[in-house]
């Protein structure tokens, strides 16, 4: 079972949770909104996440199914939000369901570690009354070159 | 052919989309974005560091010397910075 | 923060994953009752876990604080059920929240890797009308020797 | 001494617990094992192979051959199977 979404709406974690709960192990990633402290301007006040509609969904799908191919999982989510959103909230959800724990664990990190640089989001932090966008990181780069 | 912008790009372009019709020497994704630098100073700000660009045709990511043909959609976007 | 649990009673998810959301990254893990089939005798109907009370909780208490030392966590939650269960039932969920996905995802696979060897804890199984304690298997002691 | 017995150990002395007071000659948890095996049939069958017993002094892990003088509570069980 494959499961993508990429809404405005909050993420509901029972209803994301419930929906992967089959086989042995259940491993999720929730990733939050930090409150990062920007130097000399305060910290993140709000965040607002762009994303290529269409584009998102389908590459989201693709690396669902290629985990779920290489680690042979019953259930995999991959929930993003998108629009504004307030430190605390939760921003992205991913869960894998498997027969056994090693299999769900590396699905999921997988997934988060892919979907950093393989799926067009991009973050727009607002502080201290200024807008900037987020840079990319060459450690993401780095986490998701493992998987190669 | 349909241009999509994300993010800086197109908040510097000052639009998310536009139609646009390029001549036939523009054959690759970064042959593109040279090409439309020349629409407006904000498209010039755009496009004006070529190792800052990402890009898809058709939906499917591709590198910037990818080649346009036939594209009906090509995006044109910041490193993605999601999750 | 860090929250142990030993109890006869369900997981219940929502509530321990409200426990530890804070930081910018959760990572879980659930695990299920499987309904194993035993080659000529069915699958498992029921599951009894049995443990050593105190040195349980006191154990489950040392891994977790091995884990927010070593990944710097801001949460760490284990809660093992104990008693009697059916397949599909949640028998246990780790829970390890942090600034970045990387720590939180690593210390999760931490606890229940050691859990699975370091905890004392027995299932027993009922398959086909009778009933047989589950062996340990070389498989976990790998998995936990790979933290050393 | 209070001795603690969990899963097929338990079942095969055929209680959880009993208080009992080895001779001085008994030093380690191994030791204790084989002088328990002597009280039934039960605590036979359930000692016989120490390969595959595991124990607890004081509630923290300890290999076998590990002393037992001073100790309050020693547990003796087979390879752990939690999660």
């Amino acid at each position: 079972m494959i499961r993508v979404r990429v809404s405005t709406e909050p993420i509901d974690l029972a209803a994301e949770m419930a929906s992967i709960e089959r086989g042995g192990a259940v491993a999720t990633f929730t990733g939050l909104v930090r409150a990062d402290v920007v130097e000399g301007q305060g910290s993140v006040a709000t965040l607002e996440l762009e994303h290529y509609p269409g584009a998102t969904e389908a590459a989201l799908e693709r690396l669902a199914a290629e985990a779920t191919a290489r680690w042979s999982l019953s259930a995999a989510s991959v929930v993003h939000r998108v629009g504004p959103m307030h430190p605390g909230e939760r921003i992205v959800f991913v869960g894998t369901a498997a027969e056994h724990r090693a299999a769900a664990l590396e699905a999921c990190a997988y997934l988060i570690d892919r979907l950093k640089t393989h799926a067009p989001f991009w973050k727009k932090e607002t502080v201290g009354g200024g807008t900037r966008w987020v840079d990319a990181r060459g450690s993401d780069d780095a986490a998701a070159a493992r998987w190669d | 052919m349909r241009v999509l912008y994300f993010a800086w790009v197109r908040e510097r372009v000052g639009a998310g989309e536009e139609e646009v019709t390029p001549p036939g020497e523009v054959a690759t994704v970064a042959d593109l974005a040279a090409w439309l630098a020349g629409r407006s100073e904000g498209h010039a700000a755009a496009f004006a560091e070529p190792a800052r660009l990402r890009a898809a045709v058709d939906q499917a990511f591709v590198p910037l010397d990818a080649p346009i043909a036939g594209a009906r959609e090509v995006a044109i976007f910041p490193p993605v910075t999601g999750g």
